[in-house]
């Protein structure tokens, strides 16, 4: 039973795991943006399922906000900075830090409550339907990304302006168009993930912060842009990560999933999968 | 070579001038001020092997903090157990009711051993990571965030073994340096001078380093790490000597913090002070040694200007200036002072983009470029290329390097 | 003289597309070979085998004897075996002159790269006669001319002095002029070198090749002069009839 | 090395100019206690994560600064707060402190929130023979001549939170923690007290600080199935925990948890829903009865906004300036030494009621409440202990305590 439980609580943290990634394998992924700032897109949608306290209809609203905000940030500055990826970190950086500012400006320095829905509290056989909830969410989130890429012609546009850009290009895609979609679902991702959130931990400006670094981690697990990548990284470490937690406590948890990683890496120093290039660097 | 003598001249005359400057702050500063300047230099000797490993050789390392720590927990570990006193125990010890030293700690007693471990506790993990990461050739983004999660995981770790390492609080309350009575502002001076020497020394060393050989190399395979493999040089093995050279240099800087500060805990090593360590640095200008120097001062200045001048708001102006620093000065503000410089002297020729000369800096690609005026368009590459590295650009113009990103 | 290579039985697979099918191709020491065939004739994959860049499925390559299959790229350089790429990579930032002495200092350990050049070496300085790139041996890379930048390369091939050297369509892109002295200065080089070329230039072929190899879909199609491989009719279905739908230039 | 190495030697000529001249230009003004105002610095995290809890203490520490000027200030001259951000990094903590004695002269420092920060700055206050006071409740064993402690130590929470459970007959006690100095602390006093007194404790868990994701947690609580969880998490965590474990269907029925820093604003952002019917432990609520709080909570809401809550540490710093301000009366003086002096003894109606300095110790007198989480947000007494409690930093009076410190 205890082991079954880990079981579910290791899948249901590789859902959080997959959702606060699934935004940055657009951002980072797809378009080699370091974008620090991801965090705070979580945010975003964590304070706007605190603004609607309704975590269904947040959902959209929050991917709305969050994608709006972030096609802003594209067209204001990420854009000047595409072909300089260590650039955007800084930059990204910078935004963060000015986001979270805000967020404590408007909403204050202390955690503020989401009321889940009545539905949503409570469990079956000691699975919490909100972590019911979160594991749907992200797969619901995977089958509609990755029909988007394969059955519509703007997701068709994306994947061949990520595999080449330039042939891509004179193809007649419009690149620029793209991007600013691409990064708008990044950041819309990253929004509905801040939803989710907020069913199952702090809300509050430092929000972004505690999540930022396993995102990151989970994409270059996965290999960039690859979302099968992510899917499975996420799921693995999640539940590597709870047994071990399980079996020894939280902190050891946490190193041992960095050293997996690092040693996976020497393995397969792409990440899972491989989007294959010509390009010598 | 081709700057003049009279460059020379000035290039020695100004850092002779920043030089006397440093020497003469103690009589200019008082005693509260010269510390924190003490401190902000200690950030600085970490931007110079920022310098190296980032500007020169490109790897963006977002965990010097870890480094920094490790010299700093090697030196602060001899200080307080000369503090305690013989046979005594660390206060923070008692408090997490240890009640015999840890054999990790015995050594340390040493003050030989202490300062070696100062260097080599730093050197033996880069050399460690760097050859795992780097033989494998996991670099760019890949290895910001795997240095950047090892920050993380060094903080976790040194947080949960309180009774070894102070956990959260860390070493606190340091009152001797070899002797030297930290609390009194005349002894305290003389760490200052250390601080200075050691910046010093770094320097030149890292001068050295770049004008040599190595130098050459470690920038061609920050341009084009491939093709130096075909000049039959390991790219992995010049990586990883550099890496390890930049983390013995945060070393030596996390070493001095301690008696300078007289604290040492995990939140100065984790992932946030790792990250501003490296803004400093782009802030002041990657790509040049004195800016990166230059860029770790005015950050720390700032940052403490700032926030006493705006206690709850400088966090914007913070953000707001890596944004503004990234967008209209790329290359940091040394690279905005040289454009200003080469501007006033308008007799020197308008140089085209990216023929920066034996400059260090590249004339107006933020990013190093590739070295390739193209990829070879059959060659399936075997390599890691990873978003992070510069694009290949069919040209020097910086447009052309736009969406080249390998995904 | 050295610098024999000898592929066997190579087998080159990509995501399960057949790059080189089965291929064996000798060279002998002291030759100035020419390797020519249409796109993805597997030209360039061969080099890249050859010189480490890609794993093949299977087979061997052995230079002088020893297998290099397996061993990483710059130790195989180590082993006399230069390379240049189909468009000329060189250090922009650093000088012509850098370029060539660190070309010329692979060899040294790290304590002598430690130290600052002082002065140009001997073999240095000749390689900037021959490429005659003395008189911009003190600007930056960056701002050579395209065919500047691919005798650069070859300089800095010369430089380390390879025993056998693979060449990528060294003659892209050049003038007419500059083909000319690149053809004097590799037969010069093919005295005492090993030399394989990629090139598709069928004047600068007839000029400067004397055995020809034509790759075509990852095989071997023939071997032979320039007469007789252009007289082979597979050679001229191969360029000429429908296989050839791709665009490509054939002079 | 041309170009960009002499702009960078502009910029580290420019940098070493402005650094000279910028501190020379701030550097040491006239003494905080000359002129018509008195100094004093208050100086807490303002940024960074620990900004969740300290924003609100500085806000009630100005509060209390506000009335006593409104009321004339102190041996007639107004008190002008110099407010510093400690950024949530602990030698900043040092850093600012130093700069608010020397550079700005101040009569005393209101500050601190966590241990880590308070063993930051006390070497720079003892150095210094400077005041502060720090407002919140700590793991004890600790007792700077320079410090005034105002918050509970150990014996004055802790362990009435262990008295309160043993009088409920739990038998059984879970711990978690976060992984820093005060939980490990806490737990070792409450792992004393259990072997005392006939607990149990089946299981004891640490959680890096910021952690948020405690299903893992919350199956090994399910497995242990203890009477009641003991919990010393710090600040984010503790809604994650709350949570996971309203989640997995653990009730306070079931399994109370007895917190310790999980105060009113907490409550709000856990969402009272997730944690109504847990225990905490404090030595004041808002809804402590008497008219000094009910005064206390109109002023701040009327300050800062009808939305607002009081909580102990928000108390706990609005008393160390009322007191302060009162030992400096009585000095006449806000020269340290006399202060500190005059301080012995000196008793005020606070907020949660007399409130008494202890010349030993410098520690105050408190009254350790037990209290329930209502739905409404709000923390309802439960149980007290009626007299204010000596403080006990190193649990001398307490003979199971004996190996601790």
């Amino acid at each position: 039973m205890a082991v079954l439980n880990q079981l579910f609580i290791g899948a249901s943290m590789g859902a959080v795991l997959l959702l606060i990634a699934l935004g940055l394998t657009f951002t980072f992924g797809q378009m080699g943006v370091i974008n620090m700032a991801h965090g705070e897109f979580l945010l975003v949608g964590a304070y706007t399922a605190y603004l609607l306290q309704n975590v269904v209809l947040a959902l959209p609203v929050a991917f709305a906000v969050a994608g709006a905000l972030g096609l802003v940030l594209e067209r204001l500055l990420i854009r000047r900075f595409y072909g300089r990826p260590l650039d955007t970190l800084l930059l990204t950086f910078g935004v963060s830090l000015i986001l979270q500012q805000l967020a404590r400006d408007i909403f204050g320095a202390p955690n503020v409550g989401v009321t889940a829905p009545a539905w949503l509290t409570g469990g079956i056989g000691g699975f919490p339907y909100s972590r019911i909830f979160i594991l749907v969410l992200a797969l619901a989130c995977v089958a509609a990304i990755s029909l988007y890429l394969t059955r519509m012609k703007q997701g068709r546009r994306m994947r061949a302006v990520m595999q080449n850009r330039q042939l891509a290009a004179v193809s007649g895609v419009a690149t620029e168009r793209v991007d600013q979609l691409t990064f708008l679902i990044g950041s819309g991702l990253a929004g509905v993930a801040g939803v989710a959130l907020t069913l199952i931990g702090p809300v509050g400006p430092s929000l972004g912060t505690y999540y930022i670094v396993d995102a990151f981690l989970i994409v270059v697990a996965g290999g960039l842009g690859q979302l099968r990548g992510a899917v499975i990284a996420a799921f693995v470490l999640g539940v590597l990560n709870s047994f071990v937690e399980f079996w020894t406590d939280a902190s050891l948890a946490k190193v041992v999933v960095f050293a997996v990683i690092v040693a996976f890496l020497q393995l397969r120093p792409q990440g899972l999968f491989v989007l294959r290039s010509r390009a010598l660097t | 070579m081709t700057h003049s003598k009279s460059f020379v001249g000035t290039t020695t005359s100004f850092f002779l001038l920043a030089g006397l400057l440093l020497l003469a702050a103690p009589a200019l500063l008082p005693a509260f001020r010269l510390e924190l300047l003490a401190k902000w230099l200690c950030y600085a000797i970490v931007a110079v092997g920022i310098h190296l490993a980032w500007g020169r050789g490109g790897m963006l390392t977002l965990g010097q903090g870890v480094f920094f720590g490790l010299g700093g927990y090697a030196m602060g570990m001899h200080l307080k157990l000369t503090d305690a006193g013989p046979g005594q125990l660390p206060d923070f010890m008692v408090w997490s009711g240890v009640e015999t030293l840890p054999a990790l700690w015995a050594p340390f007693r040493n003050p030989a051993f202490a300062l070696a471990m100062v260097v080599v506790l730093p050197t033996v993990v880069a050399i460690l990571l760097g050859t795992l990461v780097f033989r494998q050739r996991v670099r760019g983004a890949y290895f910001a965030v795997l240095s950047q999660a090892l920050a993380a995981a060094f903080v976790i770790l040194l947080v949960g073994q309180q009774g070894l390492t102070g956990g959260t609080n860390g070493l606190t309350n340091v009152q001797f340096f070899f002797g030297l009575d930290l609390y009194d502002p005349a002894q305290k001076r003389i760490v200052y001078y250390l601080v200075v020497g050691a910046l010093g020394l770094v320097f030149l060393a890292a001068w050295q380093l770049s004008r040599s050989r190595l130098g050459r190399l470690l920038v061609a395979i920050r341009d084009g790490e491939d093709r130096v493999r075909f000049l039959g040089y390991d790219p992995a093995v010049v990586k990883t000597v550099v890496y390890a050279v930049s983390a013995a240099t945060a070393g030596i800087a996390g070493a001095l913090f301690v008696p300078v500060v007289g604290i040492l805990g995990p939140a100065d090593l984790g992932v946030v002070p790792s990250l501003e360590m490296l803004v400093a640095v782009a802030i002041g200008g990657r790509f040049s040694l004195g800016g990166a120097i230059g860029g770790a001062v005015l950050y720390n200045y700032a940052s403490t200007g700032l926030s006493e001048t705006f206690p709850s708001g400088w966090t914007y102006l913070q953000g707001a200036m890596f944004i503004a620093v990234m967008l209209w000065a790329p290359r940091g503000l040394a690279g905005l002072f040289s454009s200003g410089w080469s501007w006033i002297g308008g007799f020197r020729e308008r140089r085209f983009p990216g023929s920066g000369g034996l400059s260090s800096t590249p004339a107006s690609l933020p990013e190093p470029k590739a070295a390739s005026a193209s990829a070879p368009a059959q060659a399936t590459s075997s390599t890691t290329s990873s978003a992070s590295e510069p694009a290949p650009a069919s040209g020097p113009a910086p447009s052309s390097a736009r969406g080249e990103v390998p995904a | 003289m050295s610098g024999q290579l000898e592929v066997r039985g190579l087998r080159v697979v990509f995501d399960g597309f057949q790059a080189i099918t089965d291929l064996d191709f000798t060279v002998q020491p002291g030759e100035l070979r020419f390797l020519i065939g249409p796109n993805g004739a597997g030209k360039t994959t061969l080099i890249d085998v050859v010189t480490g860049r890609t794993k093949p499925a299977s087979g061997s390559v052995r230079f002088n004897g020893t297998e290099l299959v397996g061993r990483r790229e710059h130790a195989i350089v180590r082993l006399g075996v230069g390379r240049t790429f189909q468009t000329s990579v060189v250090f922009e930032e650093l000088s012509v002159l850098e370029n060539l002495d660190l070309a010329a200092s692979f060899r040294r350990g790290l304590p002598a790269l430690l130290r600052a050049r002082r002065g140009v070496s001997g073999v240095v300085a000749a390689v900037l006669d021959t490429t005659g790139l003395n008189a911009l041996a003190d600007r930056p890379a960056g701002v050579l001319s395209h065919g500047q930048r691919q005798w650069l390369e070859i300089g800095m091939l010369l430089v380390q002095r390879p025993s056998l050297l693979l060449l990528d369509e060294p003659v892209a892109g050049m003038s007419r002029g500059e083909r000319e002295r690149t053809g004097h200065l590799l037969q010069a080089v093919a005295k005492d070198h090993t030399v394989v070329v990629i090139e598709h230039d069928m004047e600068f072929l007839r000029r400067f090749a004397s055995q020809v190899t034509v790759l075509h879909e990852g095989r071997l199609l023939c071997e032979g002069t320039v007469g007789e491989v252009q007289a082979d009719p597979r050679v001229q279905e191969v360029y000429l009839g429908r296989s050839s739908s791709k665009k490509e230039p054939v002079v | 090395m041309s170009r960009g190495l002499r702009g960078s030697l502009v910029a580290v000529g420019l940098v070493a100019a402005l650094t000279t001249t910028g501190c020379v230009g701030s550097a040491p003004s006239e003494a905080g206690a000359s002129g018509d105002t008195i100094k004093v610095g208050v100086l807490h995290s303002l940024s960074g994560t620990m900004a969740i809890s300290e924003v609100t203490v500085r806000d009630a520490e100005l509060l209390a600064i506000e009335e006593i000027n409104a009321k004339g200030g102190v041996l007639g001259k107004k008190l002008e707060p110099v407010v510093e951000d400690g950024a949530s990094d602990w030698p900043t903590f040092a850093e600012k402190a130093q700069k608010l004695i020397s550079q700005d002269k101040v009569a005393t420092v209101f500050g601190g929130w966590t241990s880590a920060s308070r063993k930051a700055m006390l070497p720079v206050f003892e150095r210094n023979k400077a005041l502060l006071w720090y407002p919140v409740q700590y793991e004890g064993l600790e007792s700077s001549p320079y410090i005034f402690y105002t918050g509970a130590t150990t014996n004055q929470q802790i362990v009435p939170g262990l008295d309160y459970l043993k009088e409920q007959g739990k038998k059984s006690v879970f711990l978690v923690g976060s992984d820093y100095v005060f939980p490990r602390t806490a737990n070792k006093i409450i792992k004393a007290y259990a072997a005392a007194n006939g607990m149990e404790i089946v299981g004891e868990e640490y959680t890096p600080l910021g952690h948020t994701e405690y299903s893992t947690v919350v199956n090994k609580l399910q497995q242990a199935k203890p009477d009641a969880v003991f919990n010393t998490l710090n600040g984010d965590s503790n809604v994650a925990f709350f949570k996971s474990l309203r989640g997995a269907g653990i009730t306070a029925e079931t399994m109370p948890t007895v917190s310790v820093s999980v105060a009113e604003e907490e409550v709000a952002g856990i969402g009272p829903d997730n944690i109504a019917g847990h225990l905490v432990a404090w030595n004041y609520y808002q809804t402590t009865t008497g008219a000094t709080n009910d005064a206390f909570v109109a002023a701040f809401k009327a300050t800062y906004g009808a939305n607002k809550v009081t909580s102990d540490p928000m108390e706990a710093g609005y008393n160390a300036v009322k007191l302060w301000a009162a030992a400096a009366e009585k000095a006449g003086t806000v020269e340290v030494e006399p202060v500190k002096a005059a301080a012995k003894g000196i008793a005020l109606d606070l907020p949660e009621g007399t409130v008494t300095i202890d010349g030993e110790n410098q520690h105050v007198f408190k009254t350790a409440r037990i209290g329930l989480v209502q739905p409404d947000g709000q923390i309802k007494e439960v149980w007290s202990s009626g007299a204010p409690i000596k403080p006990d930093p190193y649990l001398k009076g307490y003979d199971w305590a004996a190996g601790l410190s």
